[in-house]
């Protein structure tokens, strides 16, 4: 047993090395090609990560779009695919922050207001892509196609309520629109990170506590082996007697639920408010992260990490003269190389797997060359 | 005077002020150098400084969907790396700009396109904003009196309060030389989807949709999708307005010029010059200064002769804009 | 972790048609389609419903998605999910704008099917060489080719004349045709505001006047598509890959060589698609997809895999995009359509005894029709949804059994079949 | 048939095959004269497949040599043994279930016309080599809608089709009743006498027996033996098989009681298009009673099953177990009153193929101990009675937490038995145990039921193994056309006469 076990980690571990030093590779041709030098600009990148503040940021960054993926692989993992995390979030954290912003929740104490403004965008979350799960167990729609429609029209829903006749306010002069700003009560303290001028947000330990539901949901509790089953083998899961259309609704609510939660660290801990530059897109992020880190509680935050330093370290690029986009073009080759070394690793310990019961059985004549 | 950013102010380059030690560091919002729009109106205005000041420039831009922590960090990186002055284009900026100046009293910063009264901007920040109600007013006038129908358009890009500012001024000059007409009015997009202002194709259904029902001259304020609009309008033999610069220059447009009869020109080049020269100079001023008509800041653009024959009334609404007669709201 | 979807849905209510229904019968539900429309337009008059224009604008906004939804029927139709079909219209729309400008629209159109194949041919090799998660090599192609053609413009278009950092320098158009004579017979009946002749008027003229040569390419490439990939051995070869690898594997096909093909030219529609926006907008710009891959895509589904019905998604959808775009009217009057259809769903539920699905729809079938009685407009910011709901609830009304070819989404390996 | 050792039309020499861990063909050597029927058997796993497939260019040997009517051949893909004149039908069907009948046969071969696919000629060729062979197979049908022996004679037609002199046939029969077997066995003859070499598998020694001119036998991947059907018994050619005796199933005493477990009456089901899949099924089953089901497939059986589990909905009708109505209840909860399921198609319905054994261990177990406990997963409680399992019903496997995957079909049988059978199931509801599994495991799955049954168990089992049905049940009865349309009592009742029942042509059984 110890045998494989060391065997099963050394593996694991060459697939994401493997595969980064690949995407290094492949981008470092593109730089030279473009006359970069790829050493310098590593160089850069690794000693703006030295920065506090962009750790402190690539943190933020990480926390947001780890919250993402969670939501992304919730579905992935009963092969329901949300698309629709970007507009269960948008407007899960508009909504949220009109609550947030009212003036009668000045009233209440700091602890009840945030508590009733992340559940609401959780509820809000939920019921968007709810929308998504009834349409399929009702009438069949998919959901790639429904949430894909569901995205856009939270924009146009976002747009609308954002409107100072509705739920926004406006300040005179100025070219934003957004809710009233939430009250230091309201918000969520952060945490100061040496060094850095700017927190890192409070909610990374509820981006914390989610990566441990979602692993305990899955490994430990009925219900998430429900899951898994179905996403494994539908008709064994029916078989086994999994109602797969609730399993569908259940899952879409708590996908939508937890993307109800990615605005929230950056809603109560930086902006305070929903506005026209609140981040858009991550639901999109979170896709290619869930991906990345194969929906694995672990794998998911290494992925989310590494994105979210990408990304903050992009603006040193441009500092140095190279174009910024080589960080996108990057973040695509690593997500291809990084699942090609995966496929080949899995491929490779699956032949291992069957040498070991063949050998076990007993019941195999192995002649040198299949032992080597 | 034409507002329009042209390289004819040259003569002034002579006094380079000595200090030629001058770093700029200038962050672009979305879209960036190259947008054709207000991002590159900066830019001309940084070009022209570069020349004639001999300074040292280095541009950032943002991202799609980045915080506004992402925005604080690249301030904060011209601001580390010794650049001074510091100018931030875009009103996304604000929050993150106002607290890293606080953090380096001693470099200059400036803003484009935001002051929001009552935020502390700090002694060391110069909010550069315009009056584009105004401008959008006299080319809402212009529209009027070129149209036959009575029936005009106004094509946004993307919703928003910057591009209502721009409706909100063309359909108070619209009414004012005509109370009856008609404005139909369309964004293409809902933020945070800004492909409004890039999508030419949607421009262009759009603005026959408007054609259709009977309008014949149409303003684009829409960024690239603006070159949809104006095609639309070369087809049905009708009009378009340009905005932001002079878009009858502008090379991207040679085939539709011919029915862009004016463009409502933002001085941003002219608003960030200023700027540098007053930093070099040694006569930097905090706070907000507007551009508006009476400094030049917006204007109407007469390249092309379509409109010579109404010039005379526009100067004059004009003039009264100027004098304060007219108010123009900034508010639909 | 293949998201190849699950199968659940509305099979206890359906009843999967034995026999396709004939052209015909496909006739006369459109001609009663259009005189219901007819019927709206005429009580609410809201002229933009039929109008000859909205046909033209439906004609131009529903032929990239079209294309997209075409690509994505190439590459399922072969077994390949292709969630990269926006990634490779981004390529296209590049191409045409590097080739366009120097060497006009046509290699322009040409360099966006080349650099959309190499977009497909990656694709390819991902997840046929290296048998990698379908998703998931969309998903980075996707990702990546934004970025990509960024930053080629940054290097061929800043200094090129009219071009920027984020466009290129203009693009000729292709030739427009019109059919002779006719358009104008047409217009005049359109004019005259007849229930149902005005409106079939309208929409033959939108459909016969003015169109670029580039939409007559992409409707040659729909029946080249019907024809190559069910009457032809290469099609019937491509499809056994979809829908039984093994089996088309043991009969001597070279599975691999057909999903390469197929890819490929799923990358090269998409492409077109993307070098056909670029054209019609008269160049490249970053972000001008706007998520019309994955439109096309939802068109894919839609149209249950079918050219004919891919056709139909994207018409539907460019339709509701040009009427929202054309003016509010008639998106106020679609309250109405949206209305009675949905009571319709419900009648249809009700008898099915299926109570849950005929209360929801009666419910939002009732305050569909209340909002248009009792509004005059519908708020503008909402009018930019109209698309997407339609497409939404016209699914969900048409509760066809969707069929995904069968093999769509597993990774196949040669030699391993049993 | 006795000239010539000169004319063969298939010549195998050292051919050997390792998969990972597994070494599946070992030197192996057949010869198979020209115009014969040449059978081929051996238990599970014995490597008859993969020979197969070597030979019909789907894989290729590590070793060894071929040779087609006497000359080499190279083998790369089945396009070339095709062009050698070489068809397979595959032990698995290879059709295309949403493609016509027309597009499986010609495809890779198709007619044409310009550049099109001439589906004239197409139609034209297929109904004549239909007619002349009397596979009465449509054309333009899709697949989806055929049975198993309509499947069976589109495969066989596919072969023919493409003018295969050496046909290989890979467990033919295993899904046929006796009358379409004996219908299969009459074309293969006819085929034959037309000069037609036949490579034939099937673990049905008995056919074996009446219909081959030579048999080979295969045992852990080498040929130990080839006989002349004349000289051995079906006895001897199950030891040669396995090195042991043939273990024959039966239940000895009976163990019925009053007790009644299972009650169902008056069943019926639609299916989604509006069939009347199962019409009016009424039966009773007792503690300690097997009752067999017998029929063609798709006669309902499928439906049955799935009804008796909540997975279908219901058309009119009651089910009781235990004088409980179950009638609306979920699979879960029926599961939970003490259902156990062991599905017809294990690798669909029965396991996880990518989780480990002791996750396989829980799934349909998931409300009951000891695999969970409330709302949560009992790890230590489920891989504990992995190991039981793995032990009690000779699992073989290195570990409980290698995937199902890796392990071979009869071991994951197995695995679900044994699963099934924990938890104390009132009713067993068991489709094809045994289907595809070796003598041994065979025999272990048999006497798993029988110690169950003596405890009381309430059995409905459905077979396409008459010998199975025959030896295992208490009481038979015979599902036609979604009816149970005849009952006999397995002491007397022969394989033949159920045949004919289950085809129609029966008189009806005798009523207990
Ligand atoms: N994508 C990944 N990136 C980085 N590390 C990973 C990744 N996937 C797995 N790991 C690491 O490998 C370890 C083992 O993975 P495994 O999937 O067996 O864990 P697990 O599901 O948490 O275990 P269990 O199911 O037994 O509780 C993880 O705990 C994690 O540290
Ligand atoms: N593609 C493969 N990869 C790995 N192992 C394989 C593969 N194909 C077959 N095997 C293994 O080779 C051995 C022989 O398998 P084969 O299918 O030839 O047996 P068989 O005699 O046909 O058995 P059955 O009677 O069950 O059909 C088995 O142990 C099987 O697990
Ligand atoms: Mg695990
Ligand atoms: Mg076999």
């Amino acid at each position: 047993m110890g045998r494989i076990s060391w065997r099963s980690v050394s593996l694991g571990l060459a697939a994401p090395v493997g595969a980064l030093v690949f995407a290094l590779i492949v981008c470092g041709i593109i730089l030279s090609i473009t006359g970069h030098p790829p050493f310098e600009v590593a160089e850069d990148m690794l000693g703006s990560l030295e920065r506090p503040r962009t750790m402190a940021n690539s943190l933020n960054s990480a926390t947001t779009y780890y919250l993402s993926a969670v939501a992304v692989a919730i579905g992935f993992k009963m092969r329901l695919f949300n698309i629709g995390v970007d507009g269960q979030y948008r407007l899960a954290a508009m909504l949220a922050a009109a609550l947030a912003g009212a003036s009668f929740m000045d009233s209440l104490p700091s602890v009840l207001r945030i508590a009733m403004t992340i559940l609401a965008a959780m509820v809000v979350g939920a019921v968007w892509a709810g929308i998504a799960g009834f349409l399929k167990v009702t009438r069949g729609v998919s959901e790639v196609i429904s949430t894909i429609m569901l995205n856009s029209v939270a924009t146009a829903l976002v747009a609308f309520l954002l409107n100072p006749d509705r739920l926004a306010v406006t300040v005179a002069g100025s070219n934003n629109i957004g809710t009233a700003p939430i009250t230091e009560d309201g918000q969520v303290p952060g945490i100061p990170y040496e060094g850095s001028s700017s927190d890192v947000f409070g909610l990374i330990f509820l981006a914390l506590a989610v990566g441990i539901a979602y692993w305990f949901m899955l490994n430990r509790t009925r219900f998430g082996f429900d899951l898994k089953a179905t996403g494994e083998s539908e008709s064994a899961a029916v078989a086994s007697g999994v109602n797969v259309k609730k399993m569908v609704l259940a899952s879409m609510l708590l996908s939508g639920g937890i993307a109800g939660l990615v605005g929230m660290p950056q809603l109560l801990g930086a902006s305070h408010s929903y506005s026209l530059d609140f981040p858009a897109g991550l639901g999109f992020t979170g896709i290619a992260i869930a991906l990345l880190g194969r929906n694995h509680p672990v794998g998911m935050a290494f992925a989310a990490f590494l994105w979210g330093a990408l990304d903050q370290t992009s603006n040193v690029l441009d500092l140095s003269g190279v174009p910024k986009e080589i960080v996108v073009i990057m973040q695509g080759v690593i997500v291809l190389s990084v699942v090609i070394a995966y496929e080949l690793v899995r491929r490779y310990k699956l032949k291992l797997e069957q040498r070991d019961v063949g050998r076990a059985l007993g019941t195999t004549k192995v002649p040198e060359e299949v032992q080597a | 005077l034409t507002g329009c950013g042209g390289s004819d102010g040259g003569d002034a380059g002579a006094q380079g002020g000595g200090s030629g030690e001058l770093k700029i560091g200038l962050a672009y919002d979305i879209g960036g150098r190259g947008d054709q729009s207000f991002n590159d109106s900066a830019a001309r205005g940084l070009d022209r400084a570069k020349q004639e000041f001999g300074i040292e420039v280095t541009e950032l831009e943002a991202a799609q969907g980045e915080t506004d922590a992402q925005k604080e960090d690249r301030l904060r990186q011209l601001a580390e790396a010794g650049y001074n002055p510091i100018i931030a284009v875009g009103f996304a900026y604000a929050g993150p700009l106002g607290k890293v100046a606080k953090d380096y009293p001693e470099v200059k910063f400036a803003i484009v396109d935001d002051y929001t009264p009552g935020t502390d901007t700090g002694d060391n920040i110069a909010n550069l904003t315009f009056a584009e109600e105004q401008g959008s007013f006299l080319v809402g006038a212009a529209a009027a009196l070129k149209s036959k129908t009575g029936n005009v358009g106004f094509v946004g890009g993307v919703n928003t309060p910057l591009i209502q500012k721009f409706e909100a001024g063309y359909t108070q000059g619209v009414k004012a030389v005509k109370p009856d007409a008609t404005v139909q009015v369309k964004y293409l997009t809902q933020p945070p989807d800004f492909s409004g202002f890039n999508d030419p194709a949607k421009g262009e259904t759009a603005a026959n949709g408007m054609f259709d029902s009977g309008a014949d001259v149409i303003y684009a304020a829409a960024g690239g999708s603006g070159s949809g609009v104006f095609r639309a309008a070369k087809e049905k033999g009708a009009m378009g307005i340009g905005v932001d610069s002079d878009q009858y220059k502008q090379p991207s447009l040679a085939d539709v010029r011919d029915v862009i009869i004016t463009s409502m020109v933002k001085s941003v080049d002219l608003a960030v010059y200023d700027f540098v020269k007053s930093v070099n100079d040694g006569n930097f001023k905090a706070g907000n200064k507007v551009y508006d008509l009476e400094v030049g800041g917006v204007e109407y653009s007469t390249s092309g002769g379509k409109i010579d024959d109404i010039k005379p009334q526009l100067e004059q609404f004009k003039q009264r804009i100027v004098s304060g007669e007219i108010k123009v709201s900034a508010k639909k | 972790m293949t998201a190849s979807g699950l199968s659940v849905g509305a099979e206890p209510t359906v009843v999967r048609p034995r026999r396709r229904m004939s052209p015909s019968i496909y006739l006369v539900l459109a001609l009663v389609a259009l005189a219901v429309v007819s019927l709206v337009r005429v009580t609410t008059g809201a002229g933009n419903l039929t109008s000859s224009g909205t046909v033209a604008a439906a004609l131009t906004a529903a032929v990239p998605i079209a294309l997209a939804g075409l690509a994505g029927l190439w590459s399922e139709r072969a077994g390949v999910i292709n969630i990269g079909l926006e990634g490779m219209m981004v390529l296209g729309t590049f191409g045409a704008g590097f080739a366009g400008y120097q060497w006009g629209p046509w290699a322009g159109a040409l360099a966006g099917v080349l650099l959309g194949a190499l977009g497909g041919l990656i694709h390819a090799v991902a997840t046929v060489t290296f048998g990698v998660d379908h998703i998931i090599s969309g998903v980075a192609i996707s990702l990546a080719a934004p970025g990509l053609t960024l930053f080629l413009a940054k290097l061929y278009f800043t200094d090129a004349p009219g071009g920027g950092q984020k466009q290129s320098p203009p693009i000729e158009d292709v030739p427009h045709v019109t059919v002779p004579g006719l358009s104008s017979v047409l217009g005049d009946l359109e004019e005259q505001g007849w229930f149902f002749v005005s409106d079939l008027a309208g929409l033959l003229r939108g459909l016969t006047t003015d169109v670029s040569l580039l939409t007559l390419v992409a409707v040659v490439l729909f029946l080249l598509t019907a024809y190559l990939l069910w009457r032809t051995p290469f099609g019937l070869r491509l499809r056994s890959c979809g829908e039984a690898p093994q089996a088309a594997e043991s009969l001597g096909v070279n599975v691999y060589k057909y999903k390469y093909a197929a890819i490929t030219a799923s990358g090269a529609l998409a492409g077109l698609g993307g070098a056909i926006l670029a054209i019609a907008s008269a160049q490249f710009r970053d972000g001008q997809t706007g998520g019309r891959g994955y439109i096309g895509l939802a068109s894919m589904i839609f149209g249950n895999w079918r050219p004919g019905g891919v056709a139909a998604g994207a018409g539907l959808f460019g339709y509701t995009d040009a009427m929202q775009l054309r003016g509010e009217g008639a998106v106020h009057a679609l309250l109405v359509l949206l209305g009675i259809a949905l009571l319709v769903l419900a009648v249809v539920q009700l008898r099915a005894k299926n109570y849950v699905v005929a209360g929801v729809a009666t419910v939002l079938g009732i305050a569909f029709i209340l909002w248009f009685v009792f509004t005059d407009r519908v708020p503008p910011e909402l009018v930019s949804a109209a698309p997407y709901v339609v497409t939404l609830l016209v699914l969900s009304l048409a509760a066809q059994r969707l069929r995904a070819p069968k093999w769509v989404g597993r990774t196949y390996r040669r030699g391993e079949g049993g | 048939m006795s000239n010539s050792e000169s004319a063969l039309a298939v010549q195998l020499r050292g051919i050997t095959k390792r998969f990972p861990g597994v070494v599946a063909n070992s030197d192996v050597n057949l010869d198979v004269r020209t115009g014969t029927v040449h059978a081929l058997v051996g238990e599970n796993g014995a490597g008859k497949s993969t020979l197969m497939k070597i030979l019909y260019g789907m894989q290729r040997p590590d070793e060894g040599t071929i040779s087609i009517d006497g000359k080499p051949a190279d083998l790369h893909t089945p396009a070339d043994a095709i062009a050698m004149g070489i068809g397979m039908v595959h032990q698995h069907f290879m059709l295309a279930d949403n493609l016509t009948v027309l597009e499986n046969v010609v495809l890779g071969d198709e007619p044409r016309s310009g550049g099109g696919l001439d589906f004239k000629t197409a139609r034209a060729r297929i109904k004549d080599i239909s007619e002349r062979y009397g596979l009465g197979v449509e054309p333009d049908r899709l697949v989806d809608e055929l049975g198993v022996g309509e499947r069976q004679r589109v495969e066989i037609l596919k072969v023919l089709y493409r003018g295969a002199k050496i046909l290989i046939l890979d467990e033919p029969t295993a899904v046929l009743v006796p009358q379409e077997v004996d219908e299969l066995f009459g074309n293969l003859r006819e085929l034959k006498s037309e000069g037609l070499t036949l490579l034939f598998i099937s673990h049905k020694l008995d056919e074996v027996l009446s219909v081959a001119d030579d048999i080979t036998v295969m045992r852990r991947g080498t040929t130990v033996a080839s006989v002349s059907p004349g000289d051995v018994t079906a006895r001897q050619l199950a030891e040669l098989m396995v090195g042991s005796a043939l273990p024959v199933p039966e239940l000895r005493e009976s163990t019925v009681t009053e007790e009644r477990v299972l009650e169902v009456s008056g069943l019926t089901v639609t299916s989604p298009d509006g069939r009347t899949v199962l019409d009016d099924v009424s039966f009773t089953i007792h503690a300690g009673e097997v009752l067999g089901i017998a029929g063609v497939e798709g006669n309902g059986q499928a439906e049955l099953v799935e009804a008796l589990m909540g997975i279908r909905p219901l058309h009119a009708g009651s089910i009781a177990l235990k004088g409980k109505d179950i009638t609306r209840l979920s699979t879960r909860k029926r599961r939970d009153a003490g259902i156990g399921y062991i599905p017809e198609d294990r690798h669909r319905q029965g396991v996880l193929l990518e989780a480990p054994l002791w996750e396989n261990r829980i799934l349909g177990h998931q409300t009951k101990a000891p695999s969970v406990r409330g709302l949560l997963l009992n790890r230590a409680g489920a891989r504990a009675d992995t190991e039981r399992i793995v032990a009690e019903y000779d699992v073989r496997t290195p570990s409980i937490d290698v995937a199902a995957a890796a392990l071979s079909g009869g071991n994951q049988q197995k695995l679900i038995v044994g699963r099934e059978m924990s938890g104390d199931p009132v009713l067993l509801i068991a489709s094809h145990p045994t289907r595809g599994v070796d003598v041994g495991a065979q025999a272990a799955i048999w006497e798993q039921i029988r110690k169950a049954r003596a405890e009381h168990l309430a059995v409905l089992l459905i077979s396409a193994d008459l010998d199975e049905l025959i030896g295992m049940s208490d009481n038979l009865s015979v599902i036609l056309r979604g009816n149970l349309v005849a009952s006999y009592d397995p002491k007397t009742v022969t394989p033949e006469e159920l045949g004919s029942a289950m085809t129609g042509a029966g008189t009806g059984g005798s009523d207990e």
